[in-house]
């Protein structure tokens, strides 16, 4: 071979940093660490010199002390003394609260906006258009002040539902009396567990694991015979009756309980003792808070217009003691109850109460000032979820729209061919490949919602931004970590939600040579 | 009748058939209604049900609209003209337009940032037409940040003209070192410059040219910009920001190195992790923490500054998408033809890129335009920010539909427009690339 | 270029392959718009079972839109289409009939991606016949193994070559067991050394006896099995003829243009 | 070192509220005016001679304490109570009192209620990040009754959601009730229970840690006071500056002693601010006193020698 | 089929192109990985300047691997290749200098879509070389002629045939006046008619002294040009021999396998 000049290999040289392909990438990389350590280094030593100035320091000590403020919605026990930590709790609960609504409400909104987008159906099809250009191009926050605005400006005020003298009133509550729309939300009629809710709970769960074991059986036949079994009709079957059929036989079931008054005369019925404690006496009942009974003795005091009110205790037992001790002169007991161990002092009215479903709702009802009872959506919660939803909904239309539209004809027209029915060609072809085209864009728009859901802020909705990201910093003053807290938790839940998406992708991509 | 029997009886046609109408079912009007309206039970139902929602819609916001009201000077003159017929009152609007439009801007100077506007559209006619415009046009697109700066707020030119020089100094030095020094130490050297200029020779000679010649304009607070024009110059001064930085960053994230890489994937995914409302209360009340003491500059450059950020990981992402789009080859036939690093970008693989993002870019400004209406919270007027302002004057108390029509119709045209020239420009790259 | 590829295949005895007398399918008078767009008129065609046509014709013709309209994924306006005793109306029975009868074969194949190859075989028996799982795979199977390519059974579409992919269509639609196959250019998205392998699989399925009707300008093909070549143009049938006829001594002016075209070239 | 950068600058940043009439809301041409913004000019005036030359910067309740300790404000004079925690904390330093409040409730007077007592099951809206939110809550704990608090970031959306009726009850300082339904259409049918229900002493704020500046907000404050009990107004303000035989006058403002230069300003310091906005009470009477409509009486807020709270020190 | 394309084009007069004596490429003990996927194993090499190499061999056995480590395109771990007297080894400086030096030719021509062919040609000897803008176009015209496309300067890549773009690729290649060329099947994604252009390009090229290492299938552009054939498998150089002794008389079993396969079929 001919000889080559050799090449000398000569020892380290300085320029080798910038032309060595080895060593050059080291050096743009150490080059940007320390450009990253001195930015780094200078930002916290700001930090620093401007927190000594101030006088603060760093610390997180401020979740444990005493947050002192209310807060209106709650989905854990809260109240003021409770800790800065415990509130940041129910504010980030309140946010995942929002945010699950506003996706499952927006993807069911956006499927049906994507699929009527196609409909064969010209002024469908064009009514959808205008939906979805309607809330993709108008800033999130225009609708969701104009929702709010709309829910405290053009629904009743409370105090409208009062019936005035004449008989009418200037607003009435829908569907037999349960729901009031009103401008301080939407009360509804809230559930409220019995004895028997566990029963009914235990045979709804069956029933999930019927329908389970259900469509196992089916798919094993059809392998084994080919016979197709009706999955959805069974399914939708077994989801309801046994449920429902539980609940009437307990409902049938259900005894009436023995009221035990004090301080009257025995025989009496509940509008006699009310009677017979004159004019100006009170029915004061011992109840615990959250039970059926409570909420049918309130209820059959409201029937019974005697001028009364609700003493909570925490049991049956403290209802017993409390009577006693005089606090209270009306109780509960439970059905069957030998009137001989009624406790002294108190007799049984002749006209007990029934003891209740093992599911009753709690009817809202007209009070002094606002509606009691039920459950009360507020309009910040209705219109900071109603907004995202329709927002995100018109995005998510657009990617189902895309989803659908990226599947080829050729698909559905190969499915016809083989002369598959057409709900079963969107099921068995349509369906499972456009879902991988849409579920990705799916995820991050969840992850959109997720995050605009702080404009909670223009409605003052009681989000995690409100409560650590606002009043908390305001009265400890711990701006810098109370940010970064509120940053993280939605850093965290945003990288949690990527991984999520990432894990599926992989799982579902499709394979190619 | 065709008995036709397959080996025996061939068959040919001796005159063709002319075209012949369709049946009448399957023609004109019958037919579209046929298959657009009733083409199932179903699509009947619905046909109904949209036909009831708009003529619910129609019947009542058309008398409102029909009837309403467009000279006024506050709500109570408006319902007494209106003398309890349903109408709307847009006269809050006639009233306010400038408010709303411009905020706190000086009237007389309104031409300002019209006569900007139009620069900038002068300025990106050769990047959204590369085939009509004629190249010379990006001289203007080059300046045009620096003179828009100056129009709208004011003061001296030789500000913004001794800014940009920097950046020609800084240039001018890339030129100078890197064919002699390498690409590491150029960059270096050219940054040094360009700092160099800014912090010596412009301090030290900048207001000796103001004196001679001033070139002065009346200076306009950050704090008078309001309105539209406030939601505009975020917007567009973000995108035009950040798209370098996006550039820089999508390479960073694409790019072998470990360290360069990581800082950008932690960069972009911290700043899209977080909502910009939060984003922008650091800029309103963290930011200071982070400055050396005593440092504080104008609000409105702080929320550019941390919007710019955040749509530059937006841009990152859709420019990444770009890069990944184009095939391998590119870069490989640049590498096989010698080209360096910077040069096989500048020259082979952005352009490409940048082409295939353009539409995704349209989009993240259509995002960020909308989500300027932030500014609210922190305190900037912005058209919602007036909307409430001119809700809480005793003239103006309780209107509440004009005001949110007006602006959502605003907002609404810009980005659909917006919206429609992305879809054209995605169709005209899938005809080129197909 | 393309005669060449075929022409190395053996030569097909055609007498062997039997046409009965009865009806397979028959078209008559039918008519079709799209819009106001006269595609196809006044049709006339009968095939007899066992009967091998080949539909060839210039571009836009009708070809397509005609054997689509056979298994109805286009509806026709006028005229009446019987395939095997059942006539196509908007009745959905007869169309589920009719197409659990007929088999197709696209040009870009159609396969669903996001099964494998079996699963694709197996979920029209499986869903439409009816079949149990086991016996539908048996039946795949033996298909696949007829054309060629059993051990791909567990791949998924993306992972074959053009070629494969086209076997496995006619597998697919084979699973069915159609008494009448329509084929739609199955050849002309494929490379030359695939179109031989899919040309070999339908001149066997030829040999077997099934009755075919095949849009293509495979003229190597049509010489070889075809029972009869159909000419169209502008939505009609120009000319129709046994092949050897139909080559040498074409008798309109379009068959004679057309058949100069492709095969001068 | 603030003094040093508000003068650089030639502007003072002060923090106000986003709108509260007779407090600070800007007029229709965009001129800030008011109680609190009259301490604002008074500074500025002080310091650097220039009433007008404020930058004013509207916060929420939520967001003033922030934007002074991160020094996007140097002054912040918005209502806000002298509590402990947040002058020992919270690291503000406060001025002194320059109104003397408590927290009161304005409900519709349809709603007949006459007491806070009352207001069971009421809803209240409330300003967030406040005292009255603390107080609220204690005072309804202590009380065992039950509200449904609607938090809200300013004053204009409380007074908003109040008048659409979405809550019963709005409560805030009695100076901002006052001021607030004064701007109603008719505020005759708003009443003010008479439960006042905390004390909130308000007052301009700093940042701690730098006395100076505290020192000029304060004795700029003082110096208005004072002004109002020597009979130092801004109508006689320049006349009085030539000298008189009252030491205390002339040192205040400014003919006799170096009082300004102790601080670092000019020496006509206070004459600068009394001639800008006026003395304490003519600062009142104009902005919220009784021939306003927000028409609140001096009160407590009347001088110490008239019986009320307003107490300068000696100018020595 | 692809050999009759080139059978028509006039042999080549093989004598009039001389090798030197000098060595241009010279690969010594080289091996690569891919991970721990050993693709190249101990290649030796030398090629003299002037000399036409062709390298064959089966799908996957690093034919491709081997000409992108001359331009480094790839690393390689061990062994060492030296191209015209400058080693490749991790130093920009000689990688630069020896990607100007050697021109590469890839598969799918990788012309970059958004410059015009001119500025394609241009772009290299410009950013690279420094030529003034006037003389780099002075000589891609001389180029683009060479190849028989000076009309097309000023359209872009995608208005061009799949054969005029790989001749673009070439001339783009050679304006930066490389010593030598590396073609890595250059004609395999090009119809039959495209594939005598290039050919024909090439063996223009061949005729003037370039030195050439190309991957190709082309047996009969390797028995008109090649001096040398070189065979390779499983990531090893199995054989090499002068073109007629290679093909009428391999001596190695997987060569004989291997070209029954290519010249058969
Ligand atoms: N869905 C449709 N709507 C309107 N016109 C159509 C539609 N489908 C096809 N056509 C038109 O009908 C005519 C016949 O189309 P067809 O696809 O049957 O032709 P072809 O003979 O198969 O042609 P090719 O050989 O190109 O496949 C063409 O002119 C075509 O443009
Ligand atoms: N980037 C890569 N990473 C891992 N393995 C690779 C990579 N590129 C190629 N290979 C593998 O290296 C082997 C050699 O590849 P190479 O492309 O050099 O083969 P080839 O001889 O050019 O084949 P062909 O004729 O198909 O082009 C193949 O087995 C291939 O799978
Ligand atoms: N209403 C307000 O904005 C101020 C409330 C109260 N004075 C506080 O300082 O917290
Ligand atoms: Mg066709
Ligand atoms: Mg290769």
């Amino acid at each position: 071979m001919a000889t080559t000049t050799d090449p000398h290999r000569a020892g380290f040289r300085l320029s080798q940093l910038v032309y060595d392909t080895r060593y050059r990438s080291m050096t743009i990389q150490i080059v940007a660490l320390v450009a990253l350590i001195v930015a780094g280094w200078w930002l916290v030593a700001n930090v620093v010199q401007n927190l000594s100035a101030l006088g603060k320091d760093f610390d997180f000590g401020f979740l444990s002390s005493r947050a002192g403020y209310d807060i209106n919605q709650t989905l854990i026990a809260y109240d003021n003394s409770m800790s800065h930590g415990r509130a940041s709790l129910v504010g980030i609960l309140n946010t995942l609260l929002v945010a699950f609504m506003g996706c499952v409400t927006a993807t069911v909104l956006g499927v049906i906006a994507g699929v009527l987008r196609l409909s064969r159906n010209w002024i469908v099809a064009k009514l959808m258009a205008v939906y979805v250009e309607g809330f993709r191009n108008v800033p999130l926050l225009l609708w969701i002040v104009l929702i709010f605005a709309v829910m405290t400006e053009s629904t009743p005020q409370p105090r409208d539902f009062r019936v005035l003298d004449d008989g009418t009133s200037a607003a009435s509550m829908l569907l037999g009396d349960t729901i009031a729309i009103t401008n301080r939300g939407v009360f509804i009629p809230a559930p409220v567990w019995g004895s028997g809710a566990l029963v009914l709970g235990l045979v709804f769960l069956a029933s999930l694991v019927a329908i389970w074991a259900y469509r196992r059986w089916a798919f094993a036949r059809q392998e084994r015979t080919g016979q197709i079994a009706p999955v959805f009709r069974v399914s939708l079957v077994l989801f309801l009756v046994p449920t429902i059929l539980v609940f009437l036989f307990m409902a049938f079931l259900s005894d009436r309980q023995t009221l035990v008054a004090y301080g009257g005369a025995d025989g009496q019925d509940l509008a006699g003792f009310a009677q017979a404690l004159g004019p100006d006496g009170r029915v004061t009942a011992c109840v615990v808070p959250g039970t059926t009974q409570a909420l049918l003795v309130r209820r059959a005091l409201r029937n019974s217009d005697a001028n009364f009110s609700l003493v909570e205790v925490a049991d049956g037992e403290a209802a017993i003691a409390a009577a006693e001790a005089g606090e209270c002169n009306l109780i509960s007991q439970p059905p069957g109850v030998d009137p001989a161990t009624i406790p002294a002092g108190g007799f049984a009215l002749s006209d007990g109460i029934r003891s209740g479903n093992p599911v009753e709702f709690d009817v809202p009802v007209l009070g002094g000032f606002n509606f009691e009872g039920g459950l009360q959506v507020r309009n910040s919660l209705i219109a900071l979820w109603l907004a995202l939803s329709l927002y995100t909904g018109a995005f998510i239309a657009e990617i189902v729209r895309g989803g659908i539209l990226a599947i080829s004809r050729g698909q559905s027209e190969a499915a016809f061919a083989l002369g598959l029915r057409p709900n079963r060609t969107m099921n068995l072809v349509i369906l499972p490949q456009a879902l991988r085209v849409i579920i990705p864009p799916l995820i991050s728009q969840y992850l959109n919602l997720t995050k605009n859901s702080s404009l909670a802020i223009a409605v003052g909705y009681m989000d995690v931004r409100a409560t650590l990201g606002g009043i908390t910093i305001n009265q400890t003053g711990r701006e810098l970590e109370g940010m970064l807290l509120l940053g993280g938790f939605y850093l965290g839940l945003s990288l949690l939600i990527s991984g999520v998406l990432n894990v599926y992708n992989n799982r579902v991509k499709l394979k190619e040579r | 009748m065709s008995d036709t029997h397959a080996q025996t009886v061939p068959y040919v046609r001796e005159s063709m058939l002319p075209q012949a109408e369709p049946p009448v079912a399957e023609r004109g009007v019958v037919k579209w209604i046929r298959e657009n309206l009733v083409s199932s039970w179903l699509n009947a139902i619905l046909t109904l049900v949209s036909l009831y929602i708009i003529w619910w819609v129609v019947s009542h916001v058309w008398g409102w609209f029909a009837g309403s009201v467009w000279n006024a000077g506050s709500l109570t003159e408006c319902r007494e003209i209106l003398a309890g017929e349903e109408g709307a009152c847009f006269a809050v609007i006639a009233e306010r337009w400038n408010q709303l439009v411009f905020g706190f801007y000086p009237p007389e100077l309104y031409w300002r940032p019209l006569l900007a506007l139009a620069l900038f559209f002068a300025a990106i006619a050769p990047v959204l037409f590369p085939e009509r415009v004629p190249r010379a046009m990006f001289v203007v697109t080059a300046a045009m940040p620096f003179v828009n700066v100056w129009l709208i707020w004011g003061g001296s030119l030789w500000g913004p003209i001794f800014v940009a020089l920097g950046f020609v100094a800084g240039w001018g030095a890339w030129r100078l070192a890197q064919p002699r020094l390498g690409v590491l130490a150029g960059a270096i050297l050219s940054v040094l410059a360009a700092l160099l200029w800014w912090g010596v020779v412009t301090g030290w000679a900048s207001p000796d040219f103001a004196r001679i010649l001033p070139l002065d304009l009346q200076r306009v607070t950050s704090r008078d910009i309001g309105g539209f024009l406030l939601s505009t110059i975020i917007g567009l001064s973000a995108i035009i920001l950040s798209l370098p930085l996006g550039i820089l960053l999508a390479l960073g994230r694409q790019s072998d190195l470990f360290i360069i890489n990581k800082v950008s994937v932690a960069f972009i995914e911290v700043i899209r992790g977080i909502p910009l409302i939060v984003w922008l209360f650091t800029a309103q009340l963290l930011l200071n923490y982070f400055l050396p003491p005593g440092t504080n500059f104008d609000l409105l450059l702080r929320v550019i500054i941390m919007v710019t950020l955040f749509s530059a990981a937006y841009i990152a992402e859709v420019v990444r998408g770009g890069l990944a789009a184009l095939p391998r080859g590119q870069y490989e036939g640049a590498d096989s033809l010698g080209l360096s690093y910077w040069q096989s970008m500048r020259l082979i693989i952005l352009p490409q890129a940048l082409k295939i993002s353009i539409p995704g870019i349209v989009n993240t400004f259509i995002g960020l335009f909308k989500d300027t209406t932030l500014v609210v919270f922190i305190g900037l007027l912005d058209p919602i920010g007036f909307s409430n302002a001119i809700r809480a004057s005793t003239d103006w108390n309780g209107i509440y539909w004009e005001l949110f029509v007006f602006i959502g119709v605003l907002f609404f045209i810009f980005c659909y427009s917006m919206g429609r020239y992305s879809l054209y420009l995605e169709k005209k790259l899938s005809r080129e690339h197909r | 270029m393309t005669d060449t590829a075929f022409d190395d295949s053996p030569k097909v005895d055609r007498s062997q392959m039997k046409v009965s007398d009865e009806v397979a399918i028959e078209i008559a008078e039918m008519n079709k718009w799209y819009g106001t767009f006269h595609v196809l008129r006044d049709i006339n065609l009968t095939v007899y079972r066992g009967e091998r046509i080949v539909i060839c014709g210039p571009s836009g013709s009708g070809k397509s839109t005609l054997i689509r309209c056979i298994n109805r994924l286009e509806e026709h306006q006028s005229g009446r289409i019987v395939v095997d005793g059942t006539e196509l109306s908007s009745d959905l029975k007869n169309i589920d009939k009719i197409r659990s009868e007929v088999g197709m074969c696209f040009q870009h194949f159609n396969l669903f991606p996001h099964l494998t190859i079996l699963e694709n075989c197996t979920l029209a028996p499986i869903w439409v016949r009816k079949v149990p799982k086991k016996e539908a795979e048996e039946t795949a199977m033996h298909f696949l193994e007829k054309v060629k390519i059993p051990d791909q059974a567990n791949k998924y579409p993306g992972q074959l070559s053009g070629g494969q992919q086209q076997r496995v269509a006619i597998a697919r639609s084979l699973c069915m067991r159609p008494r009448i196959m329509l084929f739609d250019e199955p050849t002309s998205a494929l490379d030359p050394e695939m179109i031989k392998e899919v040309l070999d699989t339908m001149i066997e399925l030829a040999e077997e006896g099934m009755t075919m009707i095949c849009v293509t300008h495979e003229m190597g093909f049509a010489q070889a099995v075809a029972n009869r070549v159909i000419f169209m143009d502008q939505g009609q049938i120009v000319e129709q003829n046994e092949p050897r006829e139909f080559f040498n001594n074409p008798r309109s002016d379009r068959t004679k243009l057309f058949l100069s075209q492709i095969l001068g070239h | 070192q603030t003094l040093e950068s508000v003068q650089e600058n030639g502007v003072l940043n002060c923090g106000v509220s986003t709108g509260l009439t007779g407090f600070s809301s800007p007029n229709a041409s965009g001129e800030w005016e008011g109680f609190d913004v009259g301490i604002c000019r008074a500074v500025a005036a002080a310091v650097l001679g220039d009433p007008m030359a404020v930058n004013f910067v509207p916060t929420t309740g939520q967001t003033r304490f922030t934007a002074l300790a991160s020094g996007e404000i140097d002054l912040l004079a918005r209502n806000t109570t002298w509590t402990f925690s947040r002058d020992v904390d919270l690291g503000f330093s406060f001025a002194g009192v320059n109104y003397y409040d408590g927290q009161g409730f304005m409900v519709p007077r349809a709603l007949g209620v006459s007491s806070a007592q009352d207001l069971d099951g009421a809803t209240v809206c409330i300003q967030t990040g406040t005292t009255t939110e603390l107080n609220l809550a204690d005072y309804f704990r202590v009380n065992n009754i039950s509200y449904e608090p609607v938090p809200i970031e300013t004053n204009a959306e409380a007074q908003q959601q109040y008048l659409a009726g979405a809550c019963d009850v709005y409560t805030t300082d009695a100076s901002g009730l006052a001021a607030t339904r004064a701007s109603f259409e008719n505020p005759g049918d708003h009443v003010i229970l008479p439960e006042i229900i905390s004390k909130e002493p308000l007052g301009p704020l700093v940042r701690q840690g730098d006395d100076q500046w505290a020192d000029i907000v304060r004795w700029t404050l003082n110096a208005l006071i004072a002004a109002e009990e020597y009979g130092v107004t801004s109508t006689n303000v320049s006349e009085l500056a030539s000298g008189t035989d009252n030491p205390e006058i002339n040192r205040l403002l400014g003919s006799e002693g170096e009082l300004g230069a102790m601080f670092g300003l000019e020496n006509d310091w206070a004459q600068q601010a009394i001639a800008a906005v006026g003395n304490y009470g003519e600062l009142f009477e104009q902005n919220i006193g009784e021939s306003t409509p927000i028409g609140l009486a001096r009160g407590l807020n009347a001088q110490w020698t008239d019986g009320g709270l307003m107490y300068a020190p000696p100018f020595r």
